[in-house]
């Protein structure tokens, strides 16, 4: 048995009361002078914020907290996410006062212990990626991504090559590689996958030419298959003039397994918030740390984080002529970067195999138990192992008894499991993308399966249980193109409501 | 095998031989089989290791114990980051593991509590702004401030320039450098009176020609300076057709009109100083990204959205992602922006921040910072050091030192022994350091006196 | 609408698996050697502990976290609990590393900002009390009684008076009282209050005698009332040669408004986590300083905290012939004193005097309201305004319709409002001794008025539904009397029934 | 009127008016006319105010500063007080609301957190004891020996003689004597045997006379021993119905059998040392008390306990607070103890550590602690040091130092230079002090090797 917890949680505006206290906050013992704003910019009135007591406050988000999934509820087994646990030691490292109280323009002399973590990180993270060059500043995959395309570019252009404008990758590839693909300029050149689900390599002969600035992959891909012909791609990206990026996303499968650096690739980004096991905060923070290799090193953001060893000194490098800029206000998420930091040294070389290895295993052993479900199917090649996650197919499931993938979704939520990955990658069509991760043991899994086959069985009985679902979840399924249709996105905006009579929203007479 | 066993690992042993066997296989390396033998790697990794929690502890402590911190060293350190005090209901709620080792809430019934508080956020951050929607983050100012210039030449179609005030922060407009470079704008500087230190109106409007998409300025602007004569810039853009952009410091809209009230398009900003979380040496950060609301822009905003909308039950409303086809997960190279994952957690110690502040707290701590502010500049004039520009400040100024680059390190560690970061340097003229100087509401009498006391030292 | 959380959680023991790991402990850099003890104290198997990895350990436990009601879930308005707020910042200043890792036994030159607060926390205490001597020891408020009638033992035999041997007391005291006067060889003379619930001052001056010791009241009462004769009643217990004892834990209501020492108590006991903030934990830990006139000063348990001004020193002293003793290992619980320390700095002179006036007004606010409903009223004079709670009685509910107080109890929790201490005092049949606390504001109040409104009409359509109340808790409601009789009370007694084959339980025949 | 709000304040001045509007009051001096007027307060109280939470907290971190921790000093303290580690996880579970600020679980199906969580320790406790029932907790060891003396002679009726062992802590010892005020109990000691520091076997013996209902003795005893003679008197005490008790060091249990293995009756001790808190300055403490299960004494036992009951469900049980007609709030004068407020979150704590721990963790700490105070023990022998008594002993021992009382001042002194916490002086003379020597598993080489220098440069 499992239920959500239910509070009828109002907005926290229709809580409190006008001159309520939450928080007294430090007053200076500077005496008051009039404030001399001038009178055009001068606050009129006071921003409308919430006034509640302290314990009001404390009430009104534990209500919310307690109707929140979250890593530690249970399984969360987003494909392409990595859910991985949290360490808790990395929460509290990261309050440290050494960290939470420095300003990004304090003397170098005074940061020395933050730019040695930031150097040790880097060098792990090269150390893993076979790339020797790193920078810690981007602060997420997309913002990772979209400085790697920058590098590329800077390269070819320093080389006086103006022309080459395309990025080539497979269709497979996340949604943030065509965009950050696009926002560097770049013209996307898709090509598709092969039965196999991995690149085809013809495909991919006859889209690289002279204008190529790059290729990116994501290895294993985003069906959880590794693409085995990867050297035979990098040949042939490299033969074309083009420089090769690996999308780190999914690292989390061949964390000493493999080091991409090693099979030709320029330049890679990781996801700490996914390999290295720092939080995803309900969408962020994240950091998205680059790597790579000699020959585009002297394009890397600035500053870098370098050390000169014979005074022992850490320092930031703003000397370098080529750099592609700044992707990020200050150094990128040094915060999050401690916690990933904090997580490779927990584990070291061997921990960090050995969490590949079972992240693999479950995924496999998952896969296997899934795909003997009735109405579900594993795409593409049946003898590929996967990789680090598993894309199934409930196709057959929704010719059968018109419930899909979102369905199962629905039912598997209303049971206290997280649903996977849904409707992703867009070239299956009623895609589960199911990665457990090595957070996952033997017990969690088969308790997956067992409630998965045992609402499939419900939705045979009765199709419209799947329709209806979730059940037991704080709210029932909401309706989202009523939220597009209307788009309240404000206080603000319920308050215009209000005046026009208009709120609380009417249910539409045919509404479910 | 046992020594698979470690507290991040979920499976032991025994776990192991069960699924291999169940799988029908003898060892995990045949799970990589499919990767050719010649690009395993065979080395040996070198990498930390700390076998204990207690170790990883002492040497992530040691490491950070060589910084030193604004708790020990008095910090006249702003420039976009901002010192400030974390209230322990804040921080409580931020340990929830509810709140951060959530997803981003890809499914909504099971995740209102992160759609909930992010539409607080979105609603405080609108009052606070003067302006209709917010999303739920940008990285930080920076970025934000490339994807608005991004976005006004989207918006305008044919339009490739964007101004931008000469009062910039140098980073931001680096990042804004970076940020374009897909999008063929044509960066175009505004500059500013070297006296007041405000954005030069005239040249403003007169650089306001047919191609410009947007204009940009800062308010206060990075020199400190409040922006109190830009509305005949807006009546000129708003004639032109130019979206206006304001970046303006969230510490200082408790005695400030937010960027609504006097009627900019867009508003941008960060987070951080209104409880984003404490400095962290810069990041993370929260970017914020503001709008006025017209269902064409919203439809080109970046990043994520909030929204209510109907559940099954009758009379019980509920919120959701919304406008979810702008992002990249489902339009692809189409996305209005690259941006997936966001700074959601530090957005919502925003909500939690300023659900505790509320309107008098933000007006408090704007009071304290202004007192602050102007006690120094008065103690400083009368040591005779003056104000590089003469227009109206909030709790940073632009001090008038004239350090030379050579004596500028000296001048560093000087005040470094009198426990003090006196600063950020700003060269005017490319060969002396005046510091622009923030008065966060940490700082006390004391303290600003001591910084007085420290400048009249070093000028003797 | 309210649901708590469900979660099918097993016992820890049910989860987990041999050899999963979820921490490291630090280990030693000694080399190991044989460990030489002897056979007969060799531990010959490890304990059985669970074996768990740290993901499943956090999982369980907010799990179980989500299923308990608390301060911040909503109203707790327990009588004679004072369950008020935890503010924030006093869990967060408990775990400073400046109290946690100090040892009680280090040198007294190396602890000195400890004892400082120590003292400082004392001097706040005997300034409230109007009391000039104070120890922290006691660790809770039954144990401040038992230091406090030893006090009074200690007085009484010092004098060479062995004679007296009972303590007095009202027939309305908390458990407690009776339980320690009990525990300190004392007799127990009770006696019955008046019909307005207040102490009868003939009763008092038939019970003192030559043989009172002392004379224990809590004031303002259990029934909230505050007991108006306490100079009279002072006096005649003094005539007779006996000592007062102050019970303060009903000190919410009276803090800077009276001061017992000046109306002759000799000797008090605070509860700091019911007056000053300290969370109650579920059930603890607590701290019960005790405070104490000049001529009970020799007798305090060793060691006090005391202060050289000259050289500004703060010391433990030892130095006391005629001591009680100790009453606690140590010096008490001062991560409990820490807390109320802060709590007091927090508020202030002024900040604490709002709080009792805070806490009485919203205790007659609720009290009118509830006395209004059918089926309750209020117990003894219900023209005398109440103090800090309010004791109603659902007797004519119980014989309306048979619901009684424990069914109404069970109604609230069923609605997500803590139910008030039923049943208690006992010398009202169907007690709800309602105490809101200081945090609760108006609307909380009212709502809680209506839900109980709601929930008497419910059961007045359907006993029934009143008895088998609750709904919407994690589980329904749970047999008392099948504990008691079956005894289940570890793991190692299931693993006993197990083997019998008497685990799980079977449910009875008529098993409502 | 508006000074009422503050953040611990849930009503402001608009609340206040409205409630004393419906009472038909005009103001809340009103409600307390009922307080003679004479009695009223009419001083100012002297109460420290530090207006804003920030001033709180720099307030209390500045006193604690003033302390010195076993995180700089080495500490080798223990005598019932053990530093340890947290792990972070605990810490995060101990932050969590829903354990902290709940009231004992009262109303039992909306607290199964609190009670199930109870359980568990109820249950890993007598798992680590061998033995069946654990109660919820008690305040500490100190106090759990004086309820077991108390116990002891309410079980036994009529006979009103407790012995103790010589070799007990003296400060449970003194809270024993003020613990039996009440009972008529009289105290004796049993001796140890000078040479090994053990109870002296034929002394116990002799005096376990009629008169006896209980007797008591710890493992490893105060000095550091291991009692591992003890089955002959448990066995003439099983002879003569006499209760035994033992207090155990719950750090040694991964090596050491547990009391219930040699068949003691009740075993006490503290949990602190298996999780119950960091060292705090000695409170709160985790008080354990435990008994071989059998109704009549479990109905004699102090303290609540939970148990296992039945929901309406078919098939799903819970937990519950049993027995509670032994307790204080329904029997009064005739409880079992006057315990009402315990200890149960540090009782919850010590749950959350074990289940971190596991069996291999709490061999491993044990092991560490071992390791630790045989090689100090070999390394002072080394340099000539020995320790007081040659009996076995796990993690403590009493060091031979005859420190004379008028150096010992001086003697501490010394030790601190050397940042060491020299360990609790224990007089077997009256004259000299020896000291007991206690090595936590957070002590490593170096810092044994330090005290062996400091001891060796002391002697010079
Ligand atoms: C394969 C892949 N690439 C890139 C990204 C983008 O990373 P981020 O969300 O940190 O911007 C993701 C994650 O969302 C991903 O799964
Ligand atoms: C009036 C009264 N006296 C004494 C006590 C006993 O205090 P404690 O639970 O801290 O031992 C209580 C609380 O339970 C009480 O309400």
């Amino acid at each position: 048995m499992y239920r959500q917890a239910i509070y009828d949680e109002p907005l926290i505006y229709d809580l409190g009361k006008k001159g309520r206290r939450a928080h007294l906050p430090l007053k200076t013992d500077v005496s008051p002078i009039d404030i001399n704003i001038p009178e055009s910019m001068k606050r009129k009135e006071a921003p409308e914020l919430p006034e509640l007591h302290e314990g009001e406050v404390m009430r009104h988000y534990l209500h919310l907290a307690q109707m929140n999934y979250c890593v530690d509820s249970g399984i969360y087994p987003l494909g392409s996410c990595t859910m991985k646990y949290n360490p808790k030691i990395n929460e509290a490292l990261a309050r440290a006062e050494g960290l939470a109280y420095t300003h990004p323009y304090q003397p170098v002399e005074t940061i020395q212990g933050t730019l040695e973590m930031m150097y040790e990180l880097q060098k792990a993270l090269t150390e893993l990626a076979g790339l020797p060059y790193c920078s810690l500043q981007p602060p997420a995959g997309a913002a990772g991504e979209y400085t790697g395309l920058g590098l590329i570019r800077a390269y070819h252009q320093d080389k006086g090559d103006f022309d080459r404008d395309e990025i080539v990758t497979p269709d497979s590839s996340h949604g943030t590689n065509p965009a950050s693909t696009v926002m560097n300029g770049y013209k996307i050149i898709e090509i598709k996958s092969n039965e196999n689900g991995q690149v085809d390599l013809d495909a991919l002969r006859a889209a690289v030419s002279e204008k190529t600035a790059g290729f990116m992959i994501t290895n294993p891909n985003t069906l959880g298959i590794f693409e085995s012909d990867i050297c035979e791609i990098a040949e042939i990206v490299h033969e074309s003039g083009g420089l090769l990026y690996y999308d780190g996303a999914n690292f989390n499968a061949i964390i000493g397994i493999i080091r991409p650096g090693e099979m030709g690739f320029d330049v890679l980004h990781y996801n700490l918030h996914k390999t290295f096991s720092t939080p995803h905060g309900g969408g962020g923070p994240g950091a998205g740390p680059v790597c790579c290799s000699e020959r585009l090193k002297e394009f890397l953001p600035v500053p870098t984080v370098e050390y000169e060893e014979e005074k022992d000194f850490y320092y930031l490098n703003y000397d370098l002529p080529k750099t592609i800029g700044k992707v990020h206000g200050y150094y990128g998420n040094t915060g999050i970067a401690l916690r990933g930091y904090a997580y490779i040294c927990a584990l070291g070389a061997k921990g960090l195999i050995h969490t590949s290895e079972q992240a693999v295993l479950v995924a496999n052993y998952v896969m296997r138990k899934v795909e003997a479900i009735d109405g579900l199917r594993l795409r593409f090649n049946r003898n590929l192992p996967r990789k680090h996650e598993c894309v199934i197919d409930a196709s057959p499931l929704k010719h059968q008894i018109g419930v899909g993938a979102m369905d199962i979704a629905k039912m598997l939520i209303s049971r206290g499991k997280h649903a996977p990955t849904v409707l992703f990658p867009l070239i299956v069509h009623e895609a589960l993308m199911i990665e457990p991760t090595e957070n996952e043991n033997k017990e969690s899994i088969d308790q997956f399966v067992q409630v998965l086959k045992e609402e499939i069985d419900k939705a045979r009985d009765n199709p419209d249980y799947a329709h209806d679902a979730p059940y037991w979840t704080s709210v029932g399924r909401v309706d989202d193109s009523w939220a597009v249709k209307n788009l309240i996105l404000s206080y603000k905006m319920i308050k215009n409501l209000k005046t026009k009579g208009e709120w609380p929203p009417k249910w539409p007479e045919d509404h479910h | 095998m046992s020594d698979y066993s470690h507290p991040y690992l979920a499976n032991c042993a025994t776990d192991i031989e069960e699924m291999l066997k169940e799988l029908g296989i003898s060892s995990i390396d045949e799970l990589f089989s499919d990767i050719p033998e010649e690009i395993r790697f065979k080395g040996e990794l070198k990498i930390p290791h700390y076998p204990s929690e207690m170790e990883v502890k002492e040497h992530v402590e040691d490491l950070l114990s060589k910084n030193k911190t604004t708790r020990e060293i008095r910090s006249f350190l702003g420039g976009g980051v901002l010192d400030i005090y974390i209230p322990a209901a804040q921080d409580e709620l931020l340990r929830r593991t509810e709140f951060y080792s959530a997803y981003t809430p890809y499914q909504p019934e099971t995740s209102q509590g992160t759609l909930h508080t992010l539409f607080e956020f979105q609603s405080m951050l609108c009052e606070l702004l003067s302006m209709d929607t917010t999303n739920c983050s940008m990285y930080d100012w920076a970025t934000a401030l490339g994807e608005a210039a991004n976005m006004t030449v989207r918006l305008a179609k044919k339009k490739f320039t964007f101004l931008y005030t000469g009062a910039i922060a140098p980073n931001r407009l680096e990042v804004l450098k970076t940020y374009v470079i897909g999008s063929n704008v044509t960066l175009v500087e505004v500059p500013y009176d070297t006296t007041t230190g405000k954005m030069d109106v005239t040249k403003a409007i007169e650089l306001m020609t047919e191609d410009v998409a947007g204009i940009y300025f800062e308010n206060p602007n990075y020199f400190g300076v409040i922006e109190d004569n830009i509305k005949p810039i807006i009546e000129a853009a708003k004639e032109r057709n130019v979206m206006v952009v304001a970046g303006v410091d969230l510490s200082s809209l408790g005695l400030i009109e937010g960027p609504g009230d006097y009627d900019v398009d867009i508003a941008i900003g960060d987070a951080q100083c209104v409880g984003g979380g404490p400095m962290n040496f810069g990041g993370p950060m929260t970017g914020v990204f503001s709008m006025k609301f017209d269902r064409k822009w919203t439809r080109q905003m970046p990043g994520r959205l909030v929204g209510i909308t109907l559940t099954p039950e009758e009379g019980k409303w509920a919120f959701t992602n919304t406008l979810q086809t702008r992002e990249q997960h489902i339009k692809r190279h189409r996305a209005t922006s690259n941006i997936c994952t966001n700074e959601a957690l530090t957005a919502m110690s925003v909500a939690f921040h300023l659900a505790l502040l509320g309107p008098q707290g933000i007006t408090e701590t704007g009071e304290s910072m202004y007192y602050n502010a102007h006690y120094l500049k008065a103690e400083l004039e009368k040591i005779g050091v003056k104000p590089v520009f003469n227009g109206e400040f909030f709790n940073a100024f632009t001090v008038d030192l004239k350090i030379p680059k050579d004596k500028k390190k000296e001048f560093t560690t000087f005040m470094l022994g009198r426990k003090i970061f006196a600063g950020i340097p700003y060269s005017f003229d490319g060969e002396n350091y005046d510091y622009l100087v923030t008065t966060s509401y940490l700082l006390r009498k004391k303290d600003l006196d001591d910084f007085v006391k420290a400048i009249e030292e070093w000028r003797k």
